[in-house]
Formats: C-alpha cells, structure tokens, sequence
C-alpha cells in the first residue's frame, strides 16, 4: 500500500465519523473548524461556541453578517433553528458542568496521561486561555486533532508535557496525519493507522510506547 | 434526528432506580411537575433523596410520596408548614431524614452542581445553626461558609413550552428552581403545557437551552 | 399626652415613611406584609419577592389569578409594568450580592448587635429557613418590624439573643409598637417613641441599655 | 419617578475616579459599550482597572485607553491576538500589568461578585500555571482551585433596548458578559440602541432585571 500520510481535511473528515446525530460539540480553532464540513447533512450536530452560542450554524453570507453574532475566532455567523443564546457564566457552565459532549480541539503536546498542551508555546511569556481549559475539563469526550509532529519535526505525543499545560487527564482520543490513538488507563491505543504506514514508523514519531490495538485498522479516508 | 419527546410520562420515569437523587422543581404549587411526581408514584422506586424546597402541601406533590415512605431524605428550605403535615408527621416518626438549607443557599449549590462548580463560599448561615460542621473563612472581609454542589440523577422540571431539542420557556414564576435543577440533573424530566416545532421558540427568550434537557413529556391535564 | 401603643397598621404606616421612589424592597411575613398599603400612591417602589419576581404588585382579583404568579406566602398576585421574573438562583444573588435596598421583616429576637432571631421559636425541634437567612444577610438595609414584647411580655430587644440566630449583626432600625430604634456600633440609639411614652418606660421592656438620639421625637402616625 | 436614564454618556461616567475598578463588556467586537468607553477616554481617569475579556483591538475599546496608558491592570482571558498589538506593546514595556484567567472561571468570577458569593472551588486550571498560589482541594472526588469574586466599582455594558428601570434586553451573542458584569458593578452603566417605554419589554424575556442597572444611556451612533 502506498504510503499516504493524512491531509488536514482527512483528519477532519475522520473525526466527523466519531460524531452522531443529538451531540453537542466543541470546536476549537485549527484543523477542528474543518470538521463541520464532513459530517452527514442528516446528522443533527449541535455546535457550542463558548461565548454563548448552542446552535452555531455557518459563517453568515455577505450582506447578512450581525456583528453581534460571530464564532470565537470573532467571524460573522449564523444560528440554526433550535439554537439559543447564554450569557457567558452560563455557557461556561455548559462546559465545566459536563454538558457537552465532545470538544475537538488543537494540540501542541499530549502526554500519555492525556494531559494536554494547547494553549501558549513553550518559553514564551504572553499567551492566550481563552476557553481552552474549562472546556478540556468540561467536555465529556476530548477529541484532540494534530499533526502527528511539528512542523520542524518535534515529537506531540510524549511521556510528559513541557509544554504550559491546558489540563491533567483530560483526552480521549488523538487524531493526527499517521494515527488514531485512544488515550486509557493502560495507556495509548494505537487504533487506527494511515495508509501504508507500519506500527514502526509510527512509534518512531511517538515518545510513550504504542499499544496495539487488537482490531487495528487502516484509516478509511 | 434528535427528539427528545417522550410519549408516556410512565415511560419517562421507569428508569428511575431506588436510592436515586431527584431534584423537583416548584414554589408553593408554581411550578410544580405535578405528573412526573405521580408517574414516580405509580413506578415505584424507594429510598429517593428529594431535592425540593418544600415537602409538598396536603397530600399533593411529593407529600405523596412522602406518605408513602418513598423519599428517605429531603433536602429543603422550608419543611414545616401547616399543610405540609405529611412531612412533619413522617420526620417526627423519624421515617424520613431532613437537610435544612437556606432558600439561596439551596438555589446557588443546585446551580454550582449543575455549573461544574465544587463548593463555594457563601455568607449566609454564618453564626447559624445551618453552619455547624462547616468550614468558616474570612474572604474579601467578609465571613463565610463553604456550601458544596447539589446534583441529581433526575431533575423533574415543569415548564411552558418546549420544542424537541429540550428547549424551555416557563410562566412567571412558576420558573423559580426549574432552571438550575435542569442544569443539575444527570438526566431531567421536562413536563411542560406545550411542544411547540423547532425554530418556533425566539432564541432570545430561551431560558433553559436543550443541552440541560434529557426528557421531554406533555402534560396529560388529566 | 394620651399613652399610645402604635397598632400593627401604624407600625408599617411609621415604616412606610422610611421608604422612596427606586428602593427595592423585600417584605417578609407578619406587619411587613401591611407596609405596602401605606406607601405613597406617586412613590415607585420595586417589591422583590423570593421566588423571582422582581416588581411583584397587588394580590390577583378573583378570577386573574394565575397557579404560577404567586407571594412567598402562595397567594397569586400581580407583576407591575417593568417587572421580570427570575430563576430561584438569580433572585438570591439580588439578595446575597446586596442590590436589594431594604428588607422589611419580622423578629423574634433582635440583640443590641443588630443580631436577629426569627425562623425558629427556642426549643423546637423543626422549622424553616425559606430566605430569612439569605435576605438577612444580602439587603443594604434590614428594618424589623415587631411587638416590643412578646404577648407574654417577653422582652425582644436583648443583649444576646437566645433563640436560633437568622443572621449576625445585620439589623440597621427596629420598628415596634414603642419606639423607633437604631442598630449601632455605639449601641442601640432610641429616635422616636410611642405617644405618651416614656424613655424609662421603654427602657424597662428593653435589655440592652438605650441611648437617646438628640432628636428623640414622638412617632408621628 | 425612577429614571435612571442620562441623556449624556459623558454625565453618565464622569464621577468615575482614579484608579477604579471597571467591567468591560464584550467578546470580540460583539456587545462592547463603545461609546461609554470613549467617554472614559475623554473623562480622563487614571490607573484604571480594567476587567474585560480581551484588551481591545487594533485601537479600538479599551486599547485606546491602554494606548494612552490609563489602565494600570488587565484582567482578561485572550490578551494575545495579532491585532491587541497595543496590549501587547505595553505590556511588554512594562507599563500594564495582566491577570491572565480561564475564560470560564473569568465570567464565574464576576458572577460570584454579582451574587454575594465570595469564592468557589473549580476544576479549571488544575495542574496549570492559573494554579500557582491558589489553594487547591478534592471535594465531591474532583480536584479544584480556589477562585475569587470579581467586582467592579463600574460596569459598562451595551445592551440592545433598556426601560427607564434599567431593565435590558440583548442582540445575539452580543449577550457575552454584559449580564453577569451588570450584576457585579457597583454602578452599572448600560449602553443601548433603543429606550423604551415602561412595560414594553415582555417581563418573560428580561435578561438583565433594572436591580442591576444604575444609569442608561442611549447611544448616539456617531
């Protein structure tokens, strides 16, 4: 099989297969605003968007925007029906009361543990939270969607974080170009594998040692 | 498609294990998910904590349960009534245990539970019997003590309308706890007068969204 | 002058007076529930009512009345034009977070610290909070409205209060059917006193020692 | 008769001393009371601390003040973005301090502070640098920090309609923190498009009750 590492929209269009009809899920900024774009037309996914929007529907055509309703990344959007506003107290506690059922989201580092980094690169001084640690500890299912290494080549997946930590314990699941990965108490489960790749390869670009999942899989792209 | 609509109230409630948690909405008889109660009764499961700011007047709401030694505890703000002689009667026999909270205190550990919040630090109760046995703090000058989270397995909430998604909109003050006990429940019961199509619901008037939603049933008004 | 003691009705008529346009009150049970009859018909004043009606108005008439508007006490009433309802949560942080202006209420026992006594009579086993404790503690102002004494004559005003406490130093004036007094940190200053009263007189069904404000009038009801 | 409108924003801020403490609504562009932020400006106040989401974008809102260094102090959750280069610049200098925190545990603070809830306990920020120095506990089995109310002596809000009771009604996600910061301002100044008349607002739709609300203000669109 031809070696074919995933593209971001791949990634994406992976996870949207995790989600199903009635979800309340969060998107976070990255490859996970691709992900809306791959799920089925039928499904009812429900979109938080954390400054108090439950039912974000898409970017708001030219001449429609309200600049009163915009995602967290501040573009003019839309709402579905059946969708509704909260001020933000309460749509934090959307979050940080366990209400929403999967967050996807971006990752710098995530350590076997399923502590994830997320939010400031590492040494540098000024950096943005935003919503990202209530909502890594509040959702019920933490997706998080990466490449499986930086750019310059570095290692995501490590033994430990040193990077500024989002939050302890808090993933399920790692979606990267070569791997689907679950993050347990026995540790990672390698469950899936992109085209071509060998579990060798992949453990070579992951620092905690893979498990293998007794139905691994190739990724169906 | 999500529809959270429940055809049966009997069907809504027949999970509902012995030892459960249930928080039920209402003030006086504003707001009170009289069917769901009746559902439970006819169900039958036993050992229940009620959640409740008051243990229901005569026979009616959760007095009826109450009389029927379902409820092994009541956390309330206000038990002793001249029509809650149901409770008072069953408390005195020592068949039935009592949490006395203050009526803000109750609402506020209702909300934390269901806002993922912990515990917090309140000054209300101070220096009062509802203090023994906690923590006391001075914060920010002021004298407080730690109140923990109230959750509930089931939440029975009555509400105006609904649409299948579980969003709500009460009368009046007949909202009183349905709100926060929506956000607390693991799974909550909506009783409401009217399900009304998706989209129908003006998103600006929605007080409780779907996400705090499980169930969704009619009142019968039988 | 004619010995007078002020009647139920007077009482709240004397507290009515303590009253103006925009205060936000919350009235407890007992003579607070008669004050509303003698405010000024022009005065705008905002009723908060524990269950989440903030600009609560008269009891319904026969036939308007509505199972979900109701007092704290379970009688329907009205909402006046600029009033809105909130969830029990919302209500109590108007309370605790000290927006509301006065509370008018009932006591049992109010001690020279401004500590009040009146959920509970001594000795019993059950009873009920409901907001007592929360309101006590959270409106800018705490009036009590009161007998001097008991029916059997039991002194209300006393050094330290031996019934269960509702909240610690948190009553600023004490109205009763013979004298206006002030909660202090100097002690407890007598301002106004029943007609043909004397100050020993109220003295003497009073524990804690009175100090004469330089005002000391006659209640004018 | 209350009326708690002022026909000027500039009447509206100009007690505001030195060194207050101000709560800023606004989430993005979405909500933010723009015009009593350039009324601020005008009014000149000194060492202000400011309590708002983010620090303002390219040199608008609240980094017009920062530019001109009138906020000693930022609390905020998302003081990083390409265009807050005017926060960015200061801070760097040396000339602003910053109280980075958890978006969440941000808008929960200020509720606190509206609600006479002095502190709670919360899981967000566990194990991160949000931590350091903050007490730290396991209650109910969930490990959590200890955070403080947050109060403002001023909250600028912007609304949608406003009564002369300072009830509000929003616009969408213009919403954000506008609520929970007009309960924690000491004096809360709202921002409207429109004025109306009193019981013209639907009581069931009230977002902000006028108990919150000290001053109106309806903005002038220059």
């Amino acid at each position: 099989m031809e070696k074919r590492k995933l593209t971001r929209e791949q990634i994406a269009q992976r996870i949207a297969r995790d989600l199903q009809t009635g979800d309340i899920v969060n998107i976070g900024i990255g490859i996970p605003v691709l992900v809306s774009n791959y799920v089925a037309s039928d499904a009812e996914i429900i979109y938080h968007s954390e400054q108090g929007v439950l039912g974000m529907g898409k970017k708001a055509k030219p001449g429609e925007e309200d600049p009163d309703l915009v995602n967290a990344s501040k573009e003019p959007v839309t709402l579905v029906p059946g969708g509704s506003y909260s001020h933000s107290a309460d749509s934090f506690a959307m979050a940080r009361g366990k209400h929403i059922d999967v967050a996807i989201l971006g990752g710098m580092q995530v350590s076997e543990k399923g502590d994830l980094a997320n939010w400031k690169v590492k040494g540098v001084k000024l950096g943005s939270i935003g919503g990202a640690m209530d909502i890594a500890i509040g959702a019920k299912k933490i997706f998080i969607a990466m490449t499986h290494t930086s750019k310059s080549g570095e290692i995501k997946i490590v033994n430990q974080l040193d990077y500024p930590v989002t939050a302890l314990h808090c993933v399920n699941r790692i979606y990267t170009d070569l791997a689907v990965i679950d993050v347990t108490r026995d540790g990672l489960i390698l469950k899936e594998i992109a085209p071509g790749f060998t579990i060798e390869e992949v453990q070579e670009v992951t620092e905690p040692k893979l498990i293998k999942a007794e139905d691994l899989k190739v990724i169906e792209v | 498609m999500i529809n959270k609509t429940f055809d049966s109230i009997d069907d809504a409630v027949a999970d509902i294990a012995d030892g459960s948690t249930i928080l039920f909405g209402g003030f006086g008889g504003a707001g009170v998910a009289y069917e769901s109660i009746l559902a439970l009764y006819r169900q039958g499961a036993k050992n229940i904590i009620g959640v409740s700011n008051n243990p229901g007047y005569e026979h009616e709401g959760i007095a009826k349960l109450i009389l029927h030694d379902r409820l092994s505890k009541l956390m309330c703000s206000f038990p002793n009534n001249k029509q809650s002689y149901v409770f008072i009667e069953k408390y005195n026999q020592g068949k039935i245990d009592l949490e006395l909270i203050p009526q803000g205190t109750f609402a506020e550990r209702i909300r934390a539970g269901g806002a993922g919040i912990e515990a917090f630090f309140t000054p209300t109760g101070v220096g009062t019997e509802v203090a023994i046995g906690k923590e006391e703090r001075e914060i920010n000058g002021v004298t407080c003590i730690l109140e923990k989270a109230i959750r509930g397995d089931y939440a029975f909430v009555k509400a105006k309308k609904a649409d299948r998604w579980g969003n709500l909109v009460y009368n009046k003050s007949g909202r009183n706890f349905n709100p926060v006990m929506a956000m607390a429940g693991k799974i909550t019961i909506a009783e409401v007068d009217e399900i009304v199509e998706i989209g129908e619901l003006d998103p600006e008037t929605i007080v409780t969204p779907g996400i705090f939603v499980q169930r969704i049933v009619k009142r019968s008004g039988l």
